[in-house]
C-alpha cells in the first residue's frame, strides 16, 4: 500500500498496489476525492467530481 | 512511584483512579476523602468494582508526603493550603482545581472571590496542557491543570491566536457541556427531574473560566486577547463542545488553515483534526471522543461575514481534567506520554 | 371555518392536527400525505389516538380549495406549487415551509439553490410573526411562518435592534436544538444510537435562517444587518435555545434592559421574560416551554468586553413553527388570540 | 369552588397547581410550603410563570380549612394528621399521599413502618381509581389517591382478575419509571450524572405498592391475589411503563381479549387500548402519554407458555398522581369530569 | 495471526474493531462491508479515527480465507453461508448472528422463519458463553455467539437452573435494553425523535433469544425449561438489564444464594457479583459496566411470595456481542483470556 | 392584596394587606429584595440586601 499526500489537507491518502490511472481515491481526513494521473515511481494526482454523498442531514 | 489522590471520592478523582489503576508506571497508593474515610472506593465509583481494593483515608497531609506525586481535585479555595504543604514537604503536585492557574493574583480576587495567599507560586506553577507548555512541564514541580472549557476552547483557538489571525476583541467560547462538570454534589439545580432535558445557560457572562483563556491566548497572541464566553449546560453526563466564533483579521481559505492545525499539532497523540466532507462526522462532537484522551478539532469559514469558527470537542473528565493530568505526569516523570491513556472512544454509546 | 392541512404526516402538520383538533373556532376537514393516503391519523401520531377521526387524504389541491384556509407543512421547495394554487384559487394560505419568507428572490438562490418562481408572491406574503407583524397578518391572504430557530432568536435581538444597541456586524446566533427541528425522515445521522448523547454542530456557516433572521432585523434596525449563525444538535426531541452574542455600541444597564424588553413585549400573551437571581430558572431554557407557544428571553451584560447576551428559548414544534402558525390563523380570522393555544408547559418534564 | 393544596412545592403538588390553575370550575386559594413560604410558586415550577401569581403559605390547618376542599400531597407519614384534622373540620380532602389507602392497619406496620393512628378513617377512605369506584368517589368526603405503579398496574390487570382468567399467585408486575417519580428531594442517587443512562432496579423485591395493587385486585377477583412486584428506575423524567406478566388459568384469544378490555372500559373518557399490528405504536409507551391523564392499556398472549402480558402507560404525575386526584374531584364535586384534564398528548416529544 | 470481520460497517462490526485494533495478539487484516467498500473505516465508526487506516474490503469469501480466524457480523440468515464456506475452508469462524446457536434445526422455523440449510453443522458449532462452554470452546473451530439478551440473561440465571433452585415453567426474564441492540439500520421507529423518551415493548412474546435461553438453560437444569420473556427499549444507547423474576422450589436464603453464585463464577474474569446493602450501587444497573466486558449479577428473594429475583446487567456491544466473541477468540488460540478487553468502567457515564 | 412596581425591572411585587414597615417583599420577575418604607395610600420600598440565597449552582 503506497501512500500521497492531499493537496487540500495534507492528509495521508491511501493507493491500493493494484490501483491504476484513472482510479479515483479518496483522503481520510477532509473526504476530497482524487483521480490518479500518473502511477508509476511517483503518484500523481488531480482533484475529482465529487460525487457529493451525504449519508444523512 | 507512589501516588496519592487527594478529594478521591469526587468525579474527578474516580477519573484518576479509573486511570492510574491500571497505569503501568505507578502505584497508587492513598486515596483520600473526608466524607468516606473507612469506606471502599467502589461504593462510590460502582464501576471501579475489582479494580481498586483500597479504602479512602481521611485527608493528613503528613501521611501524604510519603507519595512522590499527589494529584489534588479538591473545590477551588479548599486546594491552596494542601498544595502548598505538599509543595514544600518537596512532593510533586498536579493540581486540578483552579487554585494554582491564574499568573495574576489580582484575578483570584475578581474571579473566584479571594485574595490568593501564596502569589509567589503562582509563578512557579506550570499551566498542564501539553500541547502549549511541554517542555515546561516535563521540569515542574507544581503543575495546575487547566479548567474543563478552558483546555477545550484553548486547543481549538491557540492555532488562530499564534498565527494572528482573528480579532481579539471578539471571541466568543459558546461552550456546551454534561453534568458531570459540575462535579459530584446533589443540589435542587443538579436533580435528575430539573437537569434532564435542559439546554439551561448558566454564568452568560463572567464566567471563571475566561480568566485562564485569556491568559494563555494573550501569551500565545502576544498581545491583550479578550475572551466572550458563555457556557450552558445540556443533557449529557460526560462531554464538552466549544463554538469559538471568530472575526478573521486576515484573508484565509480552508487549505490554509489545514496547514495551519497541522502545523501545531503534528505529532500530538491526542489532537484529532475533524473537517470532513464526506459521513455523519463532519465537525467535532464530544459523543465520539467520551471516555477517551481526545481533543478533537475543526474549523470552517464564513466569507460573508469574515468569520471563522473552531470547534473542538473533549470529554471533559478526561482531556478535561483527570487526562491531561496523567498525561501531565506522564511528561514529568518521564514515562510513554500515553501511558494510561490508551482508551480507544467508541461508535456508538 | 373549514381548515386543511397538507403534509399532515410530518412533524409539523401532526402538531397542527394536535393544535386543531381541539381548538374551538375550527373544523378540521382535509389532511393529506402522500405516503401514508387512507391510513388513520393515529397511526402516524400515536398521541393523538382519539383525538382525531381522520384519515390521512391524498395531495389533491382541487379538494383543498373546499377549504377556507390551508396550512402547508411540507419541505422548502416543494410548497412553491401548492400555495401558489391555493392562493389563486382564492383560500388564505398559511405556509409553514421557507418558500414564502424572504423577499429578495436572490436569496432563493444562494441559499436554497432554487430559482423562485413566483417573485411577486414574495411581497404579497406576510411574515407570521405576530410580535413583529400583527397589523398585516391581519389583513394577509397569504402568511408564511418563520423558521423555528429564526423566530427564536428574532425575538431575542429584535428589541436591541429596534434601540440600535448593538453592532450589526458582530452578531453571532449560537443556537441549540432537538430532533424534531429536523423533521420525521429516517437517516444515519438520525439513527437514534448515533443522534442520542450528541452535541453536533451542522452547517456552522451559512445557515438558511441567517437568510429571515437578517432580513428581519435589517427592517427592525433600518441598516444592513449581518448574522453570524452556527446551530448544535442536541439530546432532546422538542427545543430550542438561541444564545445571540452582541457587542454593545451604547452603554446600557440591566435597568434599562428590562425596559427595552418589557417595552416591546408588553401585553404579548406568548412573550416570558425570564431573568432572575433567585431560583434555578434565571436564564430561558427551552425545558419550561415545551409543548407551549412560549417564547421565554432573557439576557445580561458583560460590562468587562461591552458584550450582550441575549437569551431565548422556545419549543421547534410550537412558537417555532405550529403555535406560530395558529397564533397567525387567529389573528387573521379574528378569533381570540390565544385560542388553542392554551398549553401550561410542565415542571418537570 | 375554594381549593387549597398542601405541599404545593412538591412535584405532584406543582403538577396539582398546573392542572387547577385553568381549571374552570375551581378557585386556586391557598398553596403551602414549609420550605418556599412566602416565595413566588413560580420560582419552584418555573413552568408556571404567567400562570399563578400566588406565593407559598405556611401550612396552616385552621386557614386551610377555610376551602372547601384541599388536596394533600406530602411525604407518606406526613399525611396523616393534616387530612384527618381537615377531614374533621368538614373539609373534603383528596390525600395523595399512601396514608389512607390500605384497609388493613396491619398492611402499615409491614410495608410503611408506622402503626396507623387512625385506623378507623382507612375504611372511610375510598381508593381513588374512577375506573373501579367511581360511585363510591362521588359520595366521598376522603379520596385517597392511588400510588403511580399501583393505579398504571391495577388498570392494566383488572379485566383480567375481573374475568378470573389468570393464576392469582403468578402475578408479576414489572414496572420501570422515571426520575419525577421519586419527588424533588436532591440525593446522592438522584443527582443527574448518576441517575442519567440507568436501568436501575430499586426494592425488587417487597415495594410498597405491593399492597394496594394486592388489596385491590383480590376484591375485584374474590379472591387472595398476590403480586410480584419490581420497578426500575430509567432515564426518563416522566412516565411508567408496567408490563403485568401473567399465567392463564383459561384459553383465550385476542379477540376474546378485546372484548374484556373494552367491556370493562367503554366509555372511560381516560383509557386508551393499544395494540396494533401496524404502525410503530403496537404496545402502550408512556412516550405518547405524557402530559396527559391517559392510561394506555394493551395485551399480548404466548399460547405456548400459556403467558397473558397485560401492559399499561401513563404519565405518573398525571394518571398516576394528579391528573386522577383532579378526575375523582370533578366527580365528588359534580363535574364534567374531564375538566381541567384536556391535555392533548405529543408525537414526538 | 491473521483476523477478518465479515459485516464490520455494523455496530457488532465495529465494536470487534475497536477491540481488534489494539488487541495485543492478532493483526486485523481485511473488514469487508458491501455498501462502504471502498471508503475509510472511521468514515462509518467515527470514534476510532486514529486507530484503524484500512479501507472496507468487498465481501470475498475466497479473499477472507487467507485469515487464521473470521468474525461473522451480519443479520441471521446471511451469515448461513458465509460460515459454512469459511468453514469449509478450514477458518476458524466465530459468528456473531443467531445463525448458528440452536442445536435443534427445528426451531429455526419457528423462530426465524426459515429451515436450515446445514443441520448437521449446528452440532458442531459451540455456543460462545465461557462461563458456560469454556473447555468445548478451547477446541472449537466454529463459535456461535449468544444473543445480547440471551447472554445476560442465562448468566443470571444459570447459578439457579444448575441448583435446580426455581419452578422451570415460571420463569419470567423481562428485559430493557438500549439502542444500539437492534443494529445501524435507520428506520421509523429508530428515527431519534421517535426512539427517545420510550419505554417500548416489543415482541412482548415469543421473542427469538427465548430459543437459546431455553436451549442453554435445559441443559444445565437437565430438564425442559419454558422462559417467558419480555424485552423493551429504553432511551439509552448500550446496555441490557435483565430482571430474571423466578418462583422458588426450595427454601433458600441470601446467604446461600451468594455461596451458590460464588461456587458457580469463582474466578471468572468477567463476571461481578452485585448486592449490595450501602450506597447507590446496591443492584445490577448497566450504567456501571458500560464499555465494559462485564456482566454484573445480583438477586434478591421475596419470601412471601417464593420469588427470586435475579438481575443481570452488560453493555450489548460488549459481554453481549464484541466482548464475549474476543474471549472466546482468545480462549481458542490460547491467548490471555483477558487481552483486548482490559476496558474499565466508567463513573459517571 | 396590593401591589408595587419594582424600581429595577418594573415588575409588579405584592404586598400583603398585612404587610407592615421594614417588611421584606421581593420581585417575582428580578428577584430584587425590598424593604417597605412606607405603606399607607401609596406604598414605597427600597432596596433591601438580597440574602443571596442559591438553590443551585
Ligand atoms: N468535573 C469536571 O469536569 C472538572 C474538570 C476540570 C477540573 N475540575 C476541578 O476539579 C476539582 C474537583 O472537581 P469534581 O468535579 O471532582 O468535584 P466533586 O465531585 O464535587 O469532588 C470534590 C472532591 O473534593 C473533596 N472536598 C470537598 N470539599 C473539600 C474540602 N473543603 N477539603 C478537602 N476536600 C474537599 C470531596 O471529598 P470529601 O468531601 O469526601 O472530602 C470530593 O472528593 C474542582 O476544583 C473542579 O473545579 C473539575
Ligand atoms: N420541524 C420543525 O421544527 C420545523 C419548524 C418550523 C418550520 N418547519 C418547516 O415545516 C416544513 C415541514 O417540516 P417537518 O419537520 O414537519 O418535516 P417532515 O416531518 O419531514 O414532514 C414533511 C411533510 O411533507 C410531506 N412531503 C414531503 N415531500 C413532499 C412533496 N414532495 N410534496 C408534498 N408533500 C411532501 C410529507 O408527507 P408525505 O411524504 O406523506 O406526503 C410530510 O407530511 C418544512 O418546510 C420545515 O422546514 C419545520
Ligand atoms: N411523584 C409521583 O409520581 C407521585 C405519584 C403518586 C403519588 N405520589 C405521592 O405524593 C406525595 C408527594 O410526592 P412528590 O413526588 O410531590 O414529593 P416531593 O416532590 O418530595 O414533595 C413533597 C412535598 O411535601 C412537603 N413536605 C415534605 N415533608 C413535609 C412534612 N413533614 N410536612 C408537611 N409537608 C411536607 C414538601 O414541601 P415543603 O418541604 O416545602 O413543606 C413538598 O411540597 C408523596 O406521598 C408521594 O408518595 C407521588
Ligand atoms: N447489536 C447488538 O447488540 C447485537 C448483539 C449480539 C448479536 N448481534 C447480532 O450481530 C449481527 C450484527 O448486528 P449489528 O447490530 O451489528 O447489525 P447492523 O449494525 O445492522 O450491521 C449489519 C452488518 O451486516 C452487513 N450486512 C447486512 N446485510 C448483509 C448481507 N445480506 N450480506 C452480508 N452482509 C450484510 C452490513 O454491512 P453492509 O450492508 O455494508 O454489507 C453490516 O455491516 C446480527 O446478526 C445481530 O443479531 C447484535
Ligand atoms: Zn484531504
Ligand atoms: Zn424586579
Amino acid at each position: 500500500m503506497r501512500k500521497v499526500n492531499c493537496p487540500e489537507c495534507d492528509g495521508e491518502i491511501k493507493v491500493p498496489d493494484d490501483a491504476v490511472k484513472g482510479e479515483i481515491v479518496a483522503c481520510p481526513d477532509c473526504g476530497a476525492n482524487y483521480e490518479i494521473e500518473e502511477i508509476g515511481k511517483e503518484i500523481k494526482i488531480k482533484p475529482a467530481e465529487s460525487v457529493g454523498e451525504d449519508w444523512g442531514e | 512511584m507512589k501516588v496519592g489522590v487527594v478529594g478521591a471520592s469526587g468525579y474527578v478523582g474516580g477519573e484518576l483512579l479509573r486511570l492510574l489503576s491500571t497505569h503501568p508506571d505507578v502505584e497508587l497508593n492513598m486515596v483520600t476523602s473526608r466524607t468516606y474515610a473507612g469506606e471502599y472506593v467502589h461504593r462510590i465509583h460502582p464501576s471501579l468494582k475489582g479494580f481498586i481494593d483500597l479504602t479512602f483515608s481521611p485527608l493528613n497531609i503528613d501521611k501524604l508526603t510519603e507519595n512522590d506525586l499527589v494529584f489534588t481535585s479538591v473545590p477551588h479555595g479548599k486546594a491552596l493550603e494542601i498544595v502548598k504543604r505538599l509543595y514544600d514537604a518537596g512532593v510533586k503536585v498536579i493540581d486540578l482545581s483552579a487554585d494554582y492557574r491564574l499568573k495574576n493574583p489580582k484575578a483570584y480576587v475578581e474571579y473566584y472571590g479571594y485574595e490568593h495567599p501564596y502569589p509567589e507560586m503562582l509563578l512557579k506553577s506550570v499551566y498542564g496542557i501539553p500541547e502549549l507548555h511541554r517542555e515546561e512541564i516535563r521540569n515542574a514541580r507544581l503543575i495546575s491543570s487547566p479548567g474543563c472549557m478552558a483546555v477545550t476552547s484553548l486547543l481549538g483557538l491557540a492555532p488562530l491566536l499564534k498565527n494572528n489571525l482573528v480579532d481579539t476583541k471578539h471571541i466568543i467560547v459558546d461552550s456546551k457541556i454534561g453534568s458531570s462538570g459540575a462535579g459530584g454534589k446533589p443540589s435542587a439545580s443538579t436533580h435528575h427531574a430539573m437537569r434532564a432535558g435542559v439546554i439551561r445557560p448558566y454564568k452568560p457572562v463572567k464566567h471563571r473560566h475566561t480568566a485562564e483563556i485569556e491568559q494563555e491566548l494573550s501569551i500565545i497572541a502576544k498581545e491583550d486577547v479578550k475572551i466572550s464566553m458563555t457556557p450552558h449546560a445540556v443533557d449529557l453526563v460526560r462531554g464538552i463542545l466549544c463554538t469559538n466564533h471568530t472575526f478573521l483579521t486576515k484573508e484565509v481559505d480552508i487549505q490554509q488553515l489545514w496547514k495551519i492545525y497541522r502545523g501545531m499539532y503534528k505529532g500530538e497523540p491526542f489532537i484529532r483534526l475533524i473537517r470532513d466532507t464526506k459521513g455523519i462526522y463532519k465537525y467535532p462532537d464530544p459523543k465520539f471522543v467520551v471516555g477517551s484522551n481526545f481533543c478533537d478539532i475543526g474549523f470552517d469559514i464564513d466569507e460573508k461575514n469574515n468569520r471563522l469558527v473552531a470547534l473542538s470537542a473533549s470529554d471533559n473528565l478526561m482531556k478535561g481534567a483527570a487526562g491531561s493530568a496523567i498525561q501531565c505526569m506522564n511528561i514529568v516523570q518521564g514515562f510513554n506520554e500515553s501511558n494510561g491513556l490508551k482508551y480507544t472512544p467508541f461508535t456508538p454509546v
